[in-house]
């Protein structure tokens, strides 16, 4: 009996699948366990299927695995695609009713599928119906559970007088995770925690759900006994955690971070973002006594209690990006947050923000590409793209967040780096990041501090006009020129995306030309130099090994399991997880690698683009990649297989393709 | 201390054509400005690419050039950010109304307090003349190889149909009218739009500064009849008066429409529509963060003596709390 | 005295100063000399300072000089910015009424050169005037033309009977050519030639000016006899030839290319390639009795006799690249013209192009950037940048012309890769390119055949669907599929930006994702394969060198002129002009470089790009690098001296500066 | 032989919520195709992005599922391409009036013959229920977390304004009604604009199927009252009769700003403007390029027998011989 355990739900999109996932997923955080969870679903608002998988245990957990313990399921859909993921001695859970329904009814399953499977049982002789497949199943090892939704359900609307088995319907959910529950013989006062806890604004249904979740643990319980192998148990767990997805971890980041202005347009998968920050616009403060006396006190003529945030739904991208520069130049930390076709209407803006040196967050969640390409799936193809982003030549900083704790302090952060160079800075999260979920430590509020580089208050401009008069783009050693903001006293500049001399006139000088590009690329060589190498990177495992794994954003999580069940076997690598894209942390990533043999790339794009970036700056050349680009990110079990591939037979090109 | 013309202007090199109806533009907001005595600091034009676009360089102001077409997300932000600044969008038509009609449009959807001045001169100036969207379909000015194949926008009739609530039009040689026109539109709490008939004598020869004087056109005594003419002169009645009244907005609403339409003969300048009734988006912003006003997001304080972070997250983290 | 002349001509934008160079340059085409010329203008319609400068010889020339023989000027802006540039034993020609204007007082003079000159006269006690410039020019040993232009303008205006004084100034750019002519001893037949021939369509104002040329010819040659020591001599050619310009050649090769469809939103430097071609958009097509061979022929049910292209002007770039692949989907080339701002509002719409395998060029006009930056000067700053335009990764070709030769050549054949593989191609093209006039042996529109690479006719489709049906993205060998257009007869197909199946209906399906990928993928591969290597790039100079020049684009014409220069010295290098930029030719350039001991990168940016590119894709670093990021182009004195520089001291970045 | 309707449906999984308003809206294109008997291949229905965008998916037609609010783009230049298609777009209210506003506004000034139908459900459907650009202000659809803080766009004005010569109403549970606007639509030689009333059963609670038939107010005979009515039935006549007439014109202007006005209570749908005396975009280019109609770019021969180009470019580069 493992300690670990790998499970799925699945069912027609707008059916409720995210919030049992979630009610399962707080329940076994109750119970001191970590839990990863990762989510699918459909470009569509009903119908489509859409699953989540949870995986769940003692120990720390940071991917999804391609098998599955126990599959919870109420449709045929989530049998038919999912049934063979399920290991020998795992269960499914199922409803009864399904039986008879043939593939080629169920609408919304792709030909390929169908054809496949049809022709597998074919050849066992089997039936191309629910009952084909679950026979199959079976005999390869899989226990059956079938649970007779409707009739519970009816039990259940009798205790609570609710006759009506349509909007007994959305309790179904309930029912697969109190049968899980069930099964895996584990206490019920978690979930009926969790359940309480996700219904928390509607005490009512909160209600009902626990006892329909009572009922069925009794009638699951009562039916099977203890009979399935597979049982969860208790962690134990002294730290006070929260589990979070990548959207809100930004979001809180970005309160925290001082941003009080965001714009969007909606895109999956960035809008969620926004949502929550809309959703949490005004927010608590501490304690006043402490602002007091905070510097910039001063000048604020009114004692806040609250603070807040305008969040603001754009007409498009291009206004959205816009928007949240012009806030900037009225000196607040502002940020927009979008997804690959939205990025790729911000290209002149965020020349602009470079043009103008203004300090501006884009956080940039990837998805399948190209064009409108997979809405709702992972991809991390953007890299170059982001590096790269806009015609011309000008300094913007681009950091790559690897995992949802990162997404919180690295959006305080990014709003550091912005300021202090004064530049735009693109925040690159995917879509695997933004719609995890998984266990972290409370979130150290403190951690980071606020630095909003060479901001000027009006009594300074009053000093600097006294002493010659303020030059918004003035020359300086570093290429950094002190900033005034819109509506300050003393402070007035002229901003134009032409060259422009120090104060900001439009100049075609070819002298000041030249000497403006420098001033401006330089803020990238002091960026450089200045940013810590822990900012710039992770660096994971043995350092002393010369077998090592590059990589940046999302498969930081199974990259790192992997890395642990590897250790198991006696292999040990080391693992570079680029943060700071660009400026690219050349030399700290020569150093780390130069002797390595073995330098192994795992991303989730086709060209394998960071180990380009790398072997452009430092001459390395990476002879192994890992790559996939079928929309689904890569699990445990494709970089601990990967990676063995590559050490065992050399091979130069892994591409992966798990996930459905 | 008084703020004087001069101090609302800079010492930069104007490179404007002479004779530009720009010039007289220019004029007028700074002679605006300076008979509000608004300080400079406390405004921020903004413009988008052109030879109007220039503007914000020769105004002593915070001045930011944007992109082509893109002046209004910005000033939107800016204002948003800090209600207090006075903000203005001095662009052109190509620029406005071309590339940037988009946000020409849901900018009056929301009504954030701005004045909007688009330099009206059918043409793009700075790409050398192509036919701007207010240029008529069929006309030809000189710097056109074949008549225009677009029918022209009506400004005034977009900018209704979009909900701005002050519309006016004014006529870059007539600053005396056209500084008032700004001043009302500064005035205005919500958005405004000025639609500013400027001469370009480098590539329209059509709608001319002779044109509009009717310089072709003498009367019996051998003097020009004008074209433009001020709608204020005629008794005509801007005003929104009771909003609550379908009847007075909808006859008020078919009466700018009838106004917009005439050109040729009769041009009218001045104000065409005024609703000092519809909120404004800052007051709806204020409906759902009640300090807005007091602490907008420029002004917040972010951090405390340490430079920690004081925004306090305890309550959401608890909802997130396993 | 050297066979060779640089003349520059200055004065306010709007004066006519092109078209007096381009008099004088077609003048000396007529001579039988070959012409390179540049032109350089502020971002301002009247008033600011432009100027034009040509370079002359009997032998080829591909770029301008730093320094000038003869500089032709009729204010004192001209004077004050350019005087600096003549050599010792060069000439002036002015108007002496600007003698008394103080430097202060001409506006549109940058600060920083007026501060410099006076600084410089001040030391040797001359006065900030025009008058204190020429004599300090004069004590240098530049010799002086005084032209008393207002006399000569009132002498021709009574022989035109012209007497308003502001009509006859047109002319004064006239007078400076016709100066210039006298001075050098060269015959005005040519001149009176040339004028002629610009005028053509107002045949009484080419009469006027060829009145007051000749009547300043005799003037000047009375006054100054043939004292000035530099000549100009006839050259002897016996080919065809033509004067023509970047922007021209690319719209001719448009219309032998078998564009049909342009559309394009006003922006300089790529406007005047959309004005060429609507000013021409009806054309002559050749003996129609070959064209009814044509296996086209048969469905097309109309005998053309002239052919036309619609040339569209678009609300903005975002509309002209989606038009344009609206009209590629009908089955028109179809292709648009931008510059930076431009190209960065185009990314949705490549990437659109790219999903649906579009065959579209994008022809990109790089300028000064970043954001707005310099509208008219010239940069090569967009090379990253345009090979990763767009979020996702999808197969585009980049393909740089280097110059206005290769821009005609290369428009026709840049469509054919569109089509041969369908593909958004990029052409890029820079503003020294659009801007400079080249003497170019007469076009050979027979050179490039057009290739539609697997476009279906009716009956083709109509065989298709007899034999199992027609799918636009059937999977092949090589990725390509058939082709079928809007509105073809059983050719019904479907596109969409989402990821899709073979038919084009959204798939979100993981294994149908990985194929589409690499289906669309592996057309990069075939490019790379097919494309022969003497369209890949062009090799130069001494191939078993071990001195190397990597460049792309504009720069090429310097750096032959300076590797002929230095052939003289027994400097012999090789030079590796990249054509293909992408997919990159790796295997050629690392095979043609592999063993040179030094690699000198020249480019017209901060970054170096190319040089990134050579050494992600190769492995090959290159040590040193010649760039300039100032607007201004490359002249021939910057890459000889920077290559020698180099050569002798090693320098690693030479950054060169020169340009007004 | 005749096309019937199953010709012009394909068998691709439709993923609409159930009862959506989309269905009614594709059936009623189907039919208008069908009755017009309109070849498949030579129909081209394009759309941006959002749930009704995926309608040329289920339409056996040349179908082109473009970007978010750039359908235009692509159809016009397929259309002016190859003048002989049928060109439709078929797309959301979010994606053609909010991001893709520019476009239609261009759209109406260029007067080309297409077919622009949008699906007006008040809300973004496929990001999940966002408001769209013809929400009204301060209303809070059960998709929303606070109520719509931007003032709606009047989409039959502003198509007036741009300059469309064909504007209609149409209401997607009356596909009868709707499809004869359609084929009107289609038959009309100009940019006609069809508004097309969509309930979104999924995230607009307002604007709901019951509402748009009074199923909220009842007579007294107990029966819901629509809200929804026929111009046609009210004697409403859409057509301008006399180019020259300057005054029916604006007689007809006002009568159709009027009528777009209305709302809440009663909501007209059918056809509120035609005006057949406007040269389409495509006469426009006949007028430079006389072969333009038979010899339009996408049916140009461009090379011989050999695959060599037959343009013949000798006269231009005589004027560049030297
Ligand atoms: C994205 C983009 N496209 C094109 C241009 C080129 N451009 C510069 S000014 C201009 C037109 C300006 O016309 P208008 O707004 O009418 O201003 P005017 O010069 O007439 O005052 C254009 C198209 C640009 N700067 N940016
Ligand atoms: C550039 C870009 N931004 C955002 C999106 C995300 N997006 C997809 S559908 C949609 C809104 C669709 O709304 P609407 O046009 O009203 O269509 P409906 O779904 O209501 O039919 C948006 C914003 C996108 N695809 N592209
Ligand atoms: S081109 Fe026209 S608009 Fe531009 S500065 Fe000259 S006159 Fe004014
Ligand atoms: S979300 Fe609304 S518009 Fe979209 S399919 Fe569902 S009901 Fe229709
Ligand atoms: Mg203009
Ligand atoms: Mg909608």
């Amino acid at each position: 009996m493992s300690k670990e355990l790998n499970w799925m739900i699945g069912g027609p999109q707008g059916s409720g699948v995210d919030s049992s996932a979630n009610i399962f997923a707080r329940a076994c955080g109750y119970a001191g366990l970590y839990v990863f969870g990762k989510r699918e679903y459909y470009s569509n608002i009903k119908g489509e299927h859409s699953y989540f998988t949870l995986r769940v245990s003692p120990d720390i957990v940071r991917s999804h695995k391609d098998t599955v313990d126990l599959l919870a399921t109420f449709d045929a859909d989530t049998l038919i695609r999912h049934g063979e993921e399920v290991v020998v001695g795992g269960g499914i859970i199922y409803d009864p009713s399904q039986i008879g329904i043939m593939f080629s009814s169920v609408p919304t399953l792709e030909k390929r599928i169908v054809r496949e499977l049809v022709e597998k049982l074919r050849l066992q002789g089997l039936e191309d119906n629910v009952k084909g497949l679950l026979e199959y199943l079976r005999n390869k090892g899989v226990r059956l559970f079938p649970i007779p939704y409707t009739e519970i359900l009816k039990g259940v609307g009798k205790e609570i007088r609710q006759t009506q088995l349509s909007l007994l319907e959305r309790m179904k959910n309930t029912l697969a995770v109190a049968s899980s529950f069930a099964l895996l013989d584990f206490e019920l006062e978690f979930l009926e925690k969790a359940i309480r806890e996700t219904f928390r604004a509607k005490a009512k249904i909160a209600e009902q759900n626990v006892i329909a979740a009572r009922k069925t643990y009794e009638h699951v319980q009562a039916t099977y006994g203890r009979t399935f192998s597979i049982k969860l148990e208790r962690g134990n767990n002294s730290e006070r955690r929260i589990l979070i997805n990548g959207n809100t971890a930004i979001a809180l980041g970005k309160i925290v971070g001082g941003y009080r202005f965001q714009t969007y347009y909606p895109i999956t998968p960035a809008a969620d973002e926004s949502l929550y920050l809309e959703a949490n616009e005004v927010f608590e403060l501490l304690t006043p006594s402490q602002i007091q006396e905070n510097p910039q006190f001063e000048e604020a003529n009114y004692l806040q209690d609250k603070g807040s945030i305008v969040v603001m739904q754009s007409e498009d991208e291009i206004a959205a990006i816009n928007m949240a520069v012009g806030a900037a130049l009225a000196g607040v930390r502002a940020s927009t947050s979008t997804s690959g076709p939205g990025f790729s209407l911000m290209m002149e803006g965020i020349g602009w923000a470079g043009m103008n040196e203004v300090p501006v967050v884009i956080t940039h969640y990837q998805r399948g590409g190209p064009s409108t390409g997979l809405p709702t799936r992972h991809d991390q193809s953007d890299l170059r793209f982001t590096i790269h982003a806009a015609h011309g030549e000008f300094p913007k900083i681009v950091y790559a967040s690897g995992d949802v704790e990162e997404c919180f302090y690295d959006a305080i952060r990014v709003m550091n780096y912005a300021e202090r160079y004064q530049v735009p800075v693109i925040h690159l999260i995917d879509k695997a990041l933004a719609n995890c979920t998984a266990t972290c430590s409370w979130f150290n509020t403190k951690a980071v501090k606020i630095d909003r580089g060479k901001l000027l208050s009006e009594k300074e401009l009053e000093e600097i006009n006294k002493n010659g008069g303020y030059k918004r783009f003035q020359f300086t050693e570093d290429g950094i020129s002190l900033r005034s903001v819109l509506g300050q006293k003393g402070g007035i500049f002229w901003n134009t995306g032409d060259e422009h001399d120090e104060i900001g006139h439009i100049s075609e000088e070819p002298v000041n030309r030249k000497l403006m590009m420098e001033k401006r690329m330089k803020k990238l060589d002091l960026a450089y130099r200045e940013i810590p190498k822990d900012e710039k990177a992770n660096l994971f495992g043995d350092l002393d090994s010369d077998l090592w794994v590059v990589s940046w954003g999302s498969p930081k999580g199974a990259i790192l399991d992997a890395m642990d069940a590897l250790k198991k076997q006696g292999i040990s690598l080391g693992f570079f997880q680029a943060k700071l894209i660009n400026p690219f942390p050349k030399d700290y990533a020569f150093e780390t690698l130069k002797k390595a043999k073995k330098i192994i790339d795992v991303e989730m794009n086709y060209s394998a683009q960071f180990s380009g970036l790398l072997r452009e700056h430092t001459g390395l050349e990476v002879r192994h990649k890992i790559v996939k680009y079928n929309g689904r990110p890569f699990s445990f079990d494709e970089i601990y297989y990967g990676i063995k591939k590559v050490l065992l037979d050399g091979d130069e090109r892994v591409v992966v393709n798990y996930g459905a | 201390m008084e703020l004087k013309l001069t101090d609302y202007k800079t010492p930069i090199h104007n490179d404007w054509c002479p004779g530009c109806g720009d010039f007289g533009i220019l004029s007028s907001i700074a002679i605006a400005l300076t008979e509000m005595q608004i300080p400079p600091h406390k405004v921020a034009i903004f413009s988008g690419i052109g030879c109007s676009s220039k503007t914000p360089h020769y105004l002593n102001t915070y001045g930011i050039h944007t992109l082509h077409g893109r002046a209004i997300p910005f000033a939107f932000g800016a204002k948003i950010a800090n209600p207090d600044l006075t903000v203005i969008v001095a662009t052109g038509d190509g620029d406005q109304l071309g590339i940037g009609v988009g946000h020409f449009v849901h900018a009056g959807r929301r009504n954030f307090d701005f004045t909007l001045i688009v330099y009206d001169n059918g043409v793009y100036g700075l790409t050398k003349g192509q036919a701007s969207p207010t240029l008529k379909l069929g006309i030809r000015t000189k710097s056109l190889p074949k008549p225009n194949l677009n029918e022209a926008l009506n400004p005034i009739v977009l900018a209704l149909a979009s909900g701005y609530t002050f519309i006016a039009r004014g006529y870059a040689y007539d600053t005396k009218h056209l500084k008032e026109l700004i001043k009302q539109g500064i005035e205005h709490k919500g958005s405004a739009f000025i639609d500013v008939l400027q001469p370009c004598p480098t590539y329209n020869d059509i709608n001319t500064k002779e044109w509009y004087s009717g310089e072709d056109r003498l009367n019996e005594l051998g003097k020009p009849m004008p074209r433009v003419y001020k709608l204020e002169e005629t008794g005509y009645d801007p005003e929104i008066r009771d909003p609550q009244d379908q009847d007075e907005i909808k006859k008020k609403i078919l009466e700018v429409i009838l106004k917009s339409y005439e050109w040729g003969g009769k041009i009218p300048i001045g104000v065409f529509y005024r609703n000092r009734h519809v909120s404004t988006y800052e007051e709806r912003i204020a409906s759902r963060i009640p300090d807005y006003y007091v602490n907008p997001p420029a002004k917040q304080i972010l951090y405390d003596k340490d430079y920690l972070p004081i925004a306090d997250i305890t309550r959401m983290l608890k909802e997130l709390e396993v």
